[in-house]
């Protein structure tokens, strides 16, 4: 209640009179101090539905507490569509992307003379979950999970002769995710899932869908599943070395639940950066500030040194 | 001006103060020459507009035919646009897109020109001014929130019904569309049938007959031109309507006439794709203007063919 | 001769009127039924949305944070957009169906204008999203301002505002042209003094049922690519913005994040809901002063 | 409409209230909304009689006649007080089915009112809603009652084209086929002739005095030389009020009103 | 309509073709689609004088009534050959002014069609679309046309009310007043008394005969009575054809024609 309320009152204040307050809030007042510079004008970005509660947190600090007179716009058209936008004349500052740079769309910046830097900004863990009825498979290995995704069982009694004879019911995001990406490459490893597998546009439909089904079982990114813990259940892996809970911790670059944790990004247009201080001045501030945002969003942390030198990098671009 | 005396019939000399402004009236024929080319400019936005649209998808849509066949699109059952070998049929879509409209019309069709009946012919003045704007916010209602309101208000009441109803299936997005549906038809069909003349309601009741039979009998063939419009409008709002198939139908390509199974529309595919991850230039990308070319395609087909209908029993009076 | 037998007359008239008076309640049901469903919409989003209404929620800025979020930026967007659609589908709607019933005597292109616009009547809203974002985001060079996307929803309700507008006019009785050019008027003299007047009751329904559909429309703002988070207001048509239905579908959309953007949506809704009703009302207090039968 | 709920029926052999009265009208007052269109009429028309009814324009002779089949209820301001008794049966109870008395008592409107349907279905109408089926009957029905109206030669080459191709007299003389059609026992007729030439009109006043010997006939007229010509018995209106109610012969040749003389010899106004 | 395009105005002071004669028709054929509504007219019509035209209901009299000021081009399918001079000009002329022509040329049609406005603002209409601004000047206009159209007294108080509350009768003379309202040279009337009551037919038929003195008057009627009262010269159409054309006496008294004849004596038909 109390910490809402200051927070409140802060967002009311947009006088300059508060600036000295909230720049000794920021964490961010060590490099910007110096300079004391007002920014303006806006920040464009788009990219990743997967990146965008992160980046959306970020950006909204960003204007409250940091820079008042800076707009940061914060799109989701997907990473592909977000290239499309970023890839081009006058483009996007930024593009999330939950997903590496392909390699056309890196020499299509070079044609365009585009120069693109890459950010990580957080770990997030792929979480396999079950209908809360379900108190049976509440742990499986990770080669029963491919297989479950592959259709080599068709009822829950396959995997274990004491569990219900009912058919499994697969599901999850579609195609267009970039969490169906990483699924069916680097968990598949490229084999087509079951064709009974019911996928979706959709997250809220896909929680619903999980919610009802006693015989469901899906996965999605870890945020869906933090924030619907009441209506999911999520399943514990075993990687060999015993199960695993996903979480926070878990879903370390090292940790214990790594082999189902990907890294999110976002790129920036250098060009821009040099052309308009506040996007230099937001990445910087990201790159100092996106481990505090992390865990609020859904997401793991990078290592700390990884986010500095990655601020360091951007701060040799002014 | 002079004011002539009593005895004198011509008090205004009305004849030549129209005579004088005559001559002052060459900008009065120059708005009459002015008009229709304004008001032509106006009417080739509607050209321009089509024009565009034909320009925007077909473009998109000959690359997409340079990489699948016309044959595999057009009689394909399967959609797999993303699987490693991909299928780009369009009947799955064709079906969901026609199976939810049908829903949509059998729901929207009777209960909508039976509420137009009834705010023409029955409910008095009073009745009507309440009841005709009540009506019409059900068509304000944006689509988003009829999504929601069949995924887990209808859907969820279909399936105590009838258990083997999925929780993702055509038939509760079907009926809600057509729940959406009902204020455009019962407006517009409504107005059509009030501006059938009352002396020609009153020929019908003064030979006996009830207002039933005046309503079934002369006002409705009268105003069926209006009514078909009306069909039409509500057809083109189903099959183009995005979100509600989207949210409660899922986004499974099943080729089937199953009710209770999900189903994806064209519209809720191109939603799909163009918010999805599909690199520009790649094949899924060009699908979708060939998807939304056919949609095109097909209003065009089905409007032309409900115009020469209502044409074909337009009354004059 | 008699060919009317009174006694057979007598009995059939009992169920005629029967009948009569049975399908009277039933088309007052059907009329009804839209209502329940209505009301039972109005009711499960008013109990979810009615206590996150209050004058921060509505003066405020947007957030991602459910607290402190507010829609007066979406309320602005939603404002600009209008400022454009308005005055473009009116003037051109209505100066079309002058065209079409009036002027143009070629019943071959009246004929093909014609199919035109009722054609462009069916073509799905998203598909005029494609077409926006093509012309005005893009060639243009628009970008995805208030402008670009107003345009886009004023293409798309023109057909209904011509349509209605056509049929507003037809209804005209043609027996008050004849007194008009009888009198020697001239053809804009007869449409600006009788014909427009007459015609505007019908002319207003069918604007209104356009302009509502264009208030609530999410598809093609959706094509054009509304950002999900804008903090500052717009000031006018030339801004960035987000509108009302973007911001509850992006908060439908994301309630699987964060349970209260449900709610927030809901409140988003009647606020929504509560516009429209205002702006049908002010629209059919003017149809119903001059809407006359002849 | 003050009206009492008594649930009632007319058939033809119910006892009449006065022996050859058909319309028996007590203190009819009517209002559209705050005008005063019809006051304290106090009239009885005879079976088997033609009455006219004349006077000045505006003086309620249409809004008498069209009370007469409750027509005058469209008007939803309309409310009246005092009784009408159609063949002994109050008519303005509520209970009381207009649709019977309108299928007894027809009626031709001043301006020609055809239905946007072939001249065929405008005749076929009537019988068609009252159960006829038959298409040879149907037939026979419309010939007979375009025949009657003196419009068959006419229109009988294209009896499918759409009614609103006839000229104004063409189309009256249809509406007045389209009542024969469904043989009422009472016509009302307001100005029927208004719209026809003076042959067309001849033969209708001819039809008119034909079918006196099995209907009774209402009919407004501005025509005096009409009234006098084809009528029994003519009541005179003047600002809602019926002045006089007599023989046409007496009314013509021997007013006992000043004002009914004045109007026909025309120094009235 | 085969017109040719040569560009044309009519002024008062242009020289008349021949002395007298306002309308002049030759080989006037006039074509709805395929039906031929007017056969090779010829009739000169003089001016300052009343010319009643009669003849069986769709002979086509309103349809030559309606191509003297063009108001018959209203419809899509009409084709006419032939020639009008109005004034000594050709009127079908695709150049000419049908405004121009109008104005001078009013007309009272044969339904009463008054426009959905206060009775002030239908009289106004006419002079207000000629430029006509001042309000005081208007008032004299509207109540001056109301007096000569002999309704002013039932009207000078509801002249904000909409004309649709007005009788049948009503409304018939207060289209009459707005036509008046424009002071046209020539006034066409289609059966301009059918919808009013005796009093005010003959207070329009003095009317007529007063406004002779300005006007040029062309009356299509039903009621031979009125043609034989108030015309000078009478012409008896039959099937879209002149049968005779003559002073109203010679043609009443002594008629050319055996049709006419039959026709005036009411034998034929
Ligand atoms: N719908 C109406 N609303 C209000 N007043 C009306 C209505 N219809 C008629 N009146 C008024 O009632 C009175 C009687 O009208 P009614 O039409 O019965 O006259 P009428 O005798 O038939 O005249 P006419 O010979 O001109 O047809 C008139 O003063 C008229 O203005
Ligand atoms: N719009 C039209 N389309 C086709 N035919 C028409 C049209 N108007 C009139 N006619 C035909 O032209 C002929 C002449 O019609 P017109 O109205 O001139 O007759 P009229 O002499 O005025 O008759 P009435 O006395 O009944 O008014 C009629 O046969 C009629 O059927
Ligand atoms: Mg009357
Ligand atoms: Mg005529």
């Amino acid at each position: 209640g109390s910490e809402e309320d200051t927070e409140n009152e802060s967002s009311g204040n947009t006088s300059a009179d508060n600036n000295e307050e909230q720049e000794s809030e920021s964490s961010s007042d060590e490099s910007s101090e110096p300079e004391n510079e007002e920014l303006e004008g806006s920040v464009v970005i788009d990219g990743s539905g997967t990146v965008y509660p992160l980046m959306s947190v970020l950006a909204e600090e960003y204007m409250l507490n940091v820079q008042q007179g800076v707009s940061v716009e914060v799109s989701r058209s997907g990473t592909s569509a977000g290239f499309e936008k970023f890839l081009v004349e006058n483009g996007t500052d930024f593009n999330d992307a939950s997903r590496l740079i392909k390699e056309e769309e890196k020499a299509k910046a070079e044609e365009l003379g585009i120069d693109v830097k890459e950010l990580k900004l957080a770990l997030d863990g792929l979480t396999i979950v079950i209908n809360p009825e379900n108190t049976y498979a509440t742990e499986l290995t990770e080669q029963q999970v491919i297989d479950i995704f592959l259709g080599e069982y068709t009822t829950w009694s396959d995997i274990n002769p004491d569990w219900p004879n009912e058919e499994i019911q697969t599901y999850g995001p579609n195609e267009n995710h970039g969490t169906y990406e990483f699924f069916y490459e680097n968990i598949l490893e490229e084999q087509d899932l079951v064709e009974s597998a019911n996928l979706q546009q959709n997250y809220s439909t896909l929680v619903t869908l999980v919610a009802e089904d006693p015989n469901a079982i899906g996965f999605f990114g870890f945020g869906y599943y933090d924030n619907n813990k009441d209506k999911v259940r999520a399943v514990k892996i075993d990687f060999g070395e015993g199960p695993v809970e996903p979480s926070l911790d878990t879903i370390a670059e090292d940790g214990p639940y790594a082999n189902f944790t990907r890294p999110v990004f976002t790129y920036l247009n250098t060009v821009m950066a040099k052309e308009k201080p506040q996007v230099l001045d937001y990445a910087i501030w990201v790159m100092e500030n996106v481990n505090d945002f992390a865990g609020e969003a859904g997401f793991a942390p990078i290592p700390e040194e990884e986010a500095e030198q990655l601020a360091n990098d951007l701060k040799e671009l002014k | 001006m002079t004011t002539n005396s009593e005895s004198n019939q011509n008090t205004v000399p009305v004849r030549e103060m129209i005579e004088e402004k005559k001559k002052s009236r060459n900008l009065s024929s120059v708005t009459e020459k002015l008009v229709p080319t304004i008001l032509f400019l106006f009417a080739m936005i509607s050209i321009l507009t089509t024009i565009g649209i034909i320009w925007t998808l077909f473009s998109e849509t000959v690359e997409f035919f340079k990489r699948v066949s016309m044959t595999e699109f057009f009689t394909g059952t399967e959609l797999n646009p993303l699987s490693q070998n991909p299928d780009f049929g369009i009947l799955p879509l064709l079906n969901g897109t026609i199976m939810s409209s049908v829903i949509a019309m059998l729901v929207a069709g009777p209960i909508g020109i039976m509420a137009a009946i009834y705010l023409s012919e029955y409910a008095s003045d009073r009745v009507r001014r309440v009841l005709k704007p009540m009506l019409e916010v059900l068509a304000g209602v944006p689509t988003i929130v009829y999504g929601f309101f069949a995924f887990t208000f209808v859907t969820p009441i279909i399936r105590s019904i009838w258990p083997e109803v999925g929780a993702t299936n055509i038939l509760s997005p079907g009926i809600v569309m057509g729940i959406m549906i009902i204020p455009m038809i019962a407006s517009l069909s409504e107005d059509a049938m009030s501006s059938v003349p009352n002396s020609i309601r009153e020929g019908a009741f003064a030979l006996g007959a009830t207002r039933l039979e005046s309503t079934f009998k002369v006002v409705i063939p009268a105003a069926l031109s209006g009514i078909i419009a009306s069909f039409i409008l509500g057809i083109s709002r189903a099959i183009g309507e995005t979100m509600i198939v989207t949210i409660a139908s899922g986004s499974s390509k099943n080729f089937t006439f199953d009710l209770t199974q999900s189903m994806q529309t064209m519209t809720a595919y191109i939603v799909e794709v163009a918010g999805g991850e599909a690199p520009a230039g790649s094949t899924i990308y060009f699908s979708l203007y060939a998807v939304a070319m056919t949609l095109f395609v097909f209003t065009l087909i089905m409007n032309l063919l409900a115009r020469y209908v209502s044409r074909k029993f337009r009354e004059e009076y | 001769m008699k060919y009317l037998d009174l006694k057979q007359v007598q009995k059939r008239l009992n169920t005629r009127i029967v009948k009569n008076n049975i399908l009277q309640y039933i088309f007052l049901l059907a009329t009804i039924f839209g209502l329940i469903v209505l009301a039972i919409l109005i009711f499960r989003v008013f109990t979810q949305g009615i206590g996150f209404i209050n004058l921060d929620f509505l003066t405020g800025r947007l957030s991602t944070d459910a607290n402190r979020a507010g829609i007066m930026g979406a309320i602005l967007g939603t404002f600009w957009l209008m400022v454009v659609v308005i005055p473009i589908t009116l003037i051109i709607g209505i100066g079309t169906a002058l065209y079409l019933e009036l002027y143009q005597k070629n019943g071959r292109i009246q004929s093909f204008i014609q199919t035109n616009i009722s054609n462009l009547a069916g073509v799905p809203s998203i598909v005029y999203g494609i077409l926006g974002l093509t012309i005005f985001v893009r060639a243009l060079d628009f970008g995805n301002i208030v402008l670009a996307g107003g345009l886009t929803l004023s293409l798309l309700v023109l057909p209904i505002v011509i349509v209605a507008s056509q049929e507003a006019i037809r209804a005209v009785p043609q027996h008050l042209n004849e007194a008009s050019y009888g009198m020697g008027a001239t053809k804009w003299q007869t449409i600006r003094r009788i014909i427009l007047p007459a015609a505007l009751p019908g002319m207003l329904t069918g604007s209104i049922l356009a302009l509502s559909r264009a208030i609530g429309e999410t598809a093609p703002l959706t094509v054009i690519g509304i950002p999900a988070l804008i903090i500052p207001f717009p000031e006018g048509i030339f801004d960035k913005f987000t509108a009302l239905p973007m911001q509850i579908y992006y908060w439908t959309l994301d309630s699987s994040l964060v349970d209260e953007y449900a709610n927030l949506a809901a409140a988003t809704i009647i606020v929504l809901l509560l516009l429209l009703f205002i702006l049908n009302s002010v629209a059919i207090l003017i149809r119903n002063k001059f809407q006359q039968r002849y | 409409m003050s009206l009492s709920t008594v649930q009632e029926s007319i058939t033809k052999e119910s006892p009449k209230a006065a022996e050859n009265i058909v319309f028996d009208t007590r203190d009819l007052n009517l209002w559209y909304g705050e005008t005063h269109a019809l006051k304290n009429i106090n009239l009885a028309i005879k079976e088997r009689d033609i009455t006219a009814i004349i006077g000045p324009s505006g003086c309620g002779k249409s809004t008498y006649l069209k009370t007469l089949n409750r027509m005058v209820e469209m008007i939803p301001t309309v409310r009246t007080s005092g009784d009408i008794k159609y063949n002994g049966k109050s008519i303005l109870n509520k209970g009381f089915k207009v649709e019977d008395l309108r299928t007894r008592v027809g009626m031709v409107f001043q301006k020609p009112n055809p239905f946007p349907k072939s001249v065929y279905e405008n005749v076929a109408y009537g019988p068609k809603i009252h159960g006829i089926r038959n298409k040879k009957i149907l037939d026979e029905i419309v010939e007979k009652s375009l025949r009657d109206a003196f419009i068959w030669e006419e229109v009988k080459d294209r009896l499918k084209e759409n009614a609103y191709g006839l000229s104004g007299g063409q189309q009256q003389r249809l509406c007045i086929a389209r009542t024969l059609a469904i043989e009422p026992d009472v016509i009302l007729m307001d100005e029927p002739t208004s719209a026809l030439d003076p042959i067309s009109t001849l033969k209708v006043e001819e039809l008119v005095q034909d079918l006196k010997q099995d209907y009774s006939i209402i009919i407004v007229t501005h025509n005096m030389q009409q009234a006098a010509r084809i009528s029994d018995r003519t009541a005179f209106f003047l600002n809602g009020e019926v002045v006089e109610f007599d023989d046409t012969e007496t009314l013509f040749s021997n007013p006992t009103d000043q004002r009914t003389e004045d109007y026909i010899t025309g120094r009235f106004g």
